[in-house]
């Protein structure tokens, strides 16, 4: 952490506070997802059958999980399917999102899907669909969003009791002149030279996506990778804690 | 107690037998579920696991179970809802002893109500609407519906109600009689070993 | 443009063709991998590509046809392929009706007798655009449904005409036009589609002329698609018993 | 209209045949199809161009600049100030259902909307290539807009790659027109064809690698057969100074931490000799182009 921190000094171009990919930046999401975890569990599990907040600052993201049910579109299939669709509140960004899913959230929807895919034993749900509705409250960085949302997915998925070969925590890194910033805002993404998201199934050391914009030489791609995977590894803690908190209070 | 969540290496797949809960992958066993890890011998134990391995099982379950959905030769419990000459449409609401969310939907034909005499079954002599029914899933059939047979002693119906809306009791293995009128109808009726039991 | 202006004054026209000169045609059947019969053509500017798949079992239920095979036409236009750029919606009315046509011109024309209650599917891309559009989809997918091996009693050419202060004119694009769909050997007309106001006594030659272009469109087509099969035929024995 | 299957046996042969780095169609891992190439095809567009796969994928470009308004979302000063002395690209990418019966009706929606998100991500961002600022005109006000649609005719696997070449072709036969200036705003566009001029900055365009993991090895430019194999994909965007501009793994699958760097380091050394090919491919284009145009198909 400590060479992170020498080497992530904010250009003079950025005026915004910037945000270190630093244990208390951590610890912070701990709480955040430990209390709201802990807290909305009991009222939204009645709703759907898996249910996940989560929140960086000021990123929030709800995401609920609904079946595995029978699959409506009459086609055969021995596998299960997975339907994801992310949605941002008309409230979340800078301008006012129209209520219908536009081309962006579709994409959205689509690498979440890819991202997902992977983790979860669809092969035990023959015939069945499941359901993953994700909206995301603030939008503070797409990039990070979409990592968030991949996250707060995958704690979803194993809150419905759905099998599944390992959670999948996600991060986001964007380059501004040649610094990796990890998890950056908005204010950092209007910046950006090029940003990277990455999810990454940690017991398994599987990279489930991994999406990257921006002209980057390949070794630091391979560095910035390096960082994602690592604070992959620590959001997978917290994720593991989130999950484990309610069942343990139970007992 | 040991929770985990999906993921958590649990031991070498060597020394446990993978159970419900938990899957295996290159000589690990792993979670796959959030919930209390737990191990007993294979004996009236889950239906997943083959008996032949006498090494000890390895599950990871929790209250919260995912709504479970049916597969072949699983045992549900289902409402006729719907009626043919050929076939009985059956909602599924209970697979073995654990209830579905939302129903799935089967489909009882009239070659798979009895074993004897297929040829002769008629669905309107066997089930009614209403009827609540225990049968086995034979197939995971169309695009639509999974195939049931009640083509066995302890499959058929299990409660139903008669004209006047009185529950019947089963007087044979095909007549059912009203505790009220005491008129008698005719049903494929079920004679169960034990409602409860996982696989019979 | 302006009427005047279609004719120049050694009776040659914009693009330099005489009134009767048909526009440079120039195709090449299965030009595509996936389907099962292709073709691409080119008339002057307007340039298509077709794409026939099938006989093959009904998509829709609802759809099929228990004495004869159901046929399907779809026409997509390329976002560039007119002069100024517009994102056609798919499904756009002005297509619709143009597909509508070419099926109609093609049910009587395929022997879909022979294959109920299955679908055959005519794909038309339009390239570029210059005028002349049913006419092109019409020739289009008579040889890429010839290249399908598809039964049919014979050819469908379609070829336009006009007429400019009494001159009738061939392939006269831009303006409304008549269109006629021959089919060669019979001499019958498949389709007659007029777009514009004629006077009765001028629609005589108009439709003459129109139905020589198509004449001449057949020639052509039925030349490349003889030499194409010769082609193949060559390659498949490249040592013919003598 | 579903995909097409493919069976068991045919996907055990062809992962066999990646193991001993030999494909159906005889190539190794890393070999790519035979590419065509032709430029200029489109006389309504400011370019065009159509690379086709022998036998196999078939795509076509057509490039026009037309005069739009320059779009500011005014949440953040700074960032206005650049876009408002920006051009703009817009990207479309079709496939059309003469390429293959998936696409019929509605089919393509999904891969149309995936894949135009994913060009338009890669063009319109820093790494795209194109100079935007010379693409403005009144700053604040009046800009060129590039509209690129790809329109995918023919579908034999690797769609992704082929798009990208087919784009950079086209953007290296673009000519943007001359505009003057008159004191009341007035944009007057030269119709003087020969100082129309091309667009800055097409050669550093990106073009795309894809690589296919298929049972433990990667593969590239995959037939469809290939595709239906394929584990995982990453597509990796590489410009003419080697360096990274984009990376993207498609479909379902995971792909191990090792293998990526791996693939990564394929791409970008296999999108080199790409480019390289295809900057000499142009050059000859150009030269025939000055002697006559060839139409669509001459060279299928």
């Amino acid at each position: 952490m400590a060479t992170d921190r020498r080497r992530i000094q904010g250009p003079e171009a950025s005026v915004a506070p910037i945000i270190l990919k630093s244990p208390n930046k951590i610890q912070l999401l701990d709480e955040n997802l430990c209390r709201h975890n802990g807290r909305n569990l009991e009222d939204i599990r009645s709703i759907s059958n898996g249910s996940a907040f989560i929140e960086l600052n000021k990123t929030k993201i709800v995401c609920g999980v609904y079946g595995p049910r029978q699959t409506k579109i009459p086609a055969f299939s021995g596998k299960g399917n997975l339907n994801c669709e992310i949605k941002f509140a008309p409230f979340s960004c800078p301008k006012r999102r129209p209520p219908y899913r536009d081309s962006q959230e579709k994409e959205l929807s689509q690498l979440i899907y890819e991202a997902l895919t992977p983790s979860i034993r669809l092969d035990l749900l023959p015939k069945s669909t499941i359901d993953i509705y994700i909206t995301i409250l603030e939008n503070d960085g797409t990039a990070s969003c979409l990592a968030a949302a991949i996250t707060c997915a995958s704690v979803a998925v194993a809150d419905a009791g759905i099998e599944m070969l390992d959670l999948v925590p996600a991060c986001s890194a964007s380059y501004i002149n040649g610094h990796i910033f990890m998890d950056s805002d908005l204010i950092e993404e209007k910046r950006e030279s090029g940003s990277l998201v990455l999810s990454y199934m940690p017991s398994l050391k599987e990279i489930t996506h991994i999406l990257q914009s921006g002209e980057v030489e390949l070794n630091l791609t391979s560095q910035a990778i390096e960082q994602c995977t690592d604070s992959c590894s620590k959001i997978y803690s917290i994720m593991i804690d989130s999950l484990l908190l309610p069942i343990q209070n139970i007992k | 107690m040991r929770y985990v969540t999906p993921g958590t290496r649990l031991c070498f797949a060597s020394e446990y037998e993978a159970g419900p809960g938990t899957y295996e992958r290159d000589e690990y066993i792993y979670s796959s579920v959030v919930g209390i890890v737990q191990e007993f011998l294979p004996t009236v134990s889950s239906n997943t696991v083959e008996e032949k391995k006498q090494s000890k099982i390895i599950t990871v379950s929790r209250e919260k179970h995912q709504s479970s959905i049916p597969d072949v030769d699983s045992i549900i419990t289902g409402k006729v809802i719907r009626m043919t000459t050929r076939e009985a449409v059956v909602s599924i609401m209970v697979v073995g002893n654990i209830p579905c969310k939302d129903d799935y939907q089967g489909i009882i034909r009239s070659q798979d109500v009895r074993a004897t005499e297929k040829d002769k079954v008629k669905i309107i002599e066997s089930y009614r609407l209403g009827d609540i029914v225990k049968a086995e899933v034979i197939s995971l059939g169309d695009a639509r519906s999974y195939y049931l047979s009640t083509a066995k002693n302890e499959y058929g119906v299990i409660y139903a109600q008669s004209v006047a809306g009185a529950m019947m009791v089963p007087i044979s293995w095909q007549k059912m009689q009203c505790t009220k009128t005491k008129a008698v109808e005719l049903r494929k009726c079920a004679k169960p070993k034990d409602l409860f039991s996982k696989n019979q | 443009m302006s009427r005047q202006e279609l004719i120049g004054p050694q009776g040659l026209r914009q693009d330099g063709r005489r009134a009767s000169e048909l526009r440079k045609i120039k195709c090449t059947p299965s030009v595509l991998s996936q389907s099962d019969g292709s073709s691409y053509i080119e008339q002057g500017n307007t340039k298509c590509l077709a794409a026939v798949y099938g006989p093959r079992e009904a998509r829709q239920k609802a759809q099929i046809l228990h004495n004869k095979a159901l046929i399907t036409v779809e026409i997509s236009l390329a976002p560039f392929s007119m002069s100024e750029r517009k994102k056609r919606k798919k499904f756009d009315k002005r297509l619709l009706e143009i597909a509508s046509a070419v099926k109609q011109t093609f049910e009587p024309i395929i022997m879909t007798n022979l294959f109920p209650r299955s679908q055959i599917d005519i794909f038309l891309q339009i390239l570029q655009y210059d005028g002349g559009m049913i006419q092109i989809c019409i020739n289009a997918a008579t040889l890429a449904l010839i290249d399908a091996g598809i039964p049919m009693l014979e050819y469908v050419c379609a070829c336009s005409a006009g007429i400019v202060e009494d001159t009738t004119i061939l392939e006269l694009l831009g303006t409304p036009e008549l269109t006629v769909a021959l089919l060669p050997q019979s001499q019958k007309v498949t389709l007659l589609q007029l777009e514009t106001r004629l006077h009765v006594d001028k629609l005589e030659p108009v439709m003459k002329m129109a139905i020589e272009g198509a004449k001449d469109i057949y020639k052509h087509l039925d030349k490349i698609s003889r030499n194409y099969i010769e082609d193949l035929l060559q390659k498949s024995n490249p040592h013919p018993p003598i | 209209m579903p995909s097409s299957l493919i069976s068991p046996s045919e996907l055990d042969y062809i992962i066999r045949g990646v193991d001993d780095n030999l494909r159906a169609d005889g190539r190794g891992r890393l070999d790519y199809r035979e590419v065509i190439l032709e430029t200029g095809l489109i006389s309504q567009a400011n370019g065009s161009a159509r690379c086709r796969l022998s036998k196999g994928t078939d795509v076509l470009v057509g490039v026009k600049v037309e005069i739009g308004s320059i779009e500011i979302d005014g949440t953040d000063e700074e960032v206005a100030a650049i876009e408002a002395k920006r051009g703009r690209i817009v990207c479309n990418v079709e496939c059309s259902p003469i390429a293959s019966q998936q696409f019929a009706g509605r089919g393509a929606d999904d891969i149309n909307n995936e894949l135009t998100q994913l060009v338009d991500r890669v063009l319109n961002g820093p790494q795209g290539g194109l100079n935007l600022e010379k693409l403005c005109i009144i700053p604040g006000e009046e800009c060129w807009i590039v509209y690129i649609d790809a329109l995918v005719l023919d579908y034999g696997g690797n769609i992704l790659d082929i798009i990208f070449t087919t784009i950079r072709a086209a953007l290296h036969n673009t000519r943007v027109p001359k505009t003057v200036i008159e004191e009341d705003k007035e944009v007057e566009i030269s119709d003087d064809v020969e100082e129309w001029e091309r667009i800055e900055g097409w050669e550093l365009v990106p073009i795309s690698v894809t690589l296919n993991k298929i049972g433990t090895r990667h593969i590239v430019d995959a037939t469809v057969l290939e595709e239906l194999a394929t584990k995982a994909k990453l597509s990796v965007m590489v410009n003419k100074n080697s360096k990274i501009c984009g990376i993207q793994k498609i479909g379902g699958g995971s792909i191990e931490h090792s293998l990526l760097n791996e693939m990564l380091q394929t791409g970008r050394s296999l999108g080199q000799n790409l480019i390289h090919n295809l900057d000499k491919m142009l050059q000859k284009e150009e030269e025939i182009n000055a002697k006559r145009k060839i139409g669509f198909f001459a060279s299928a």
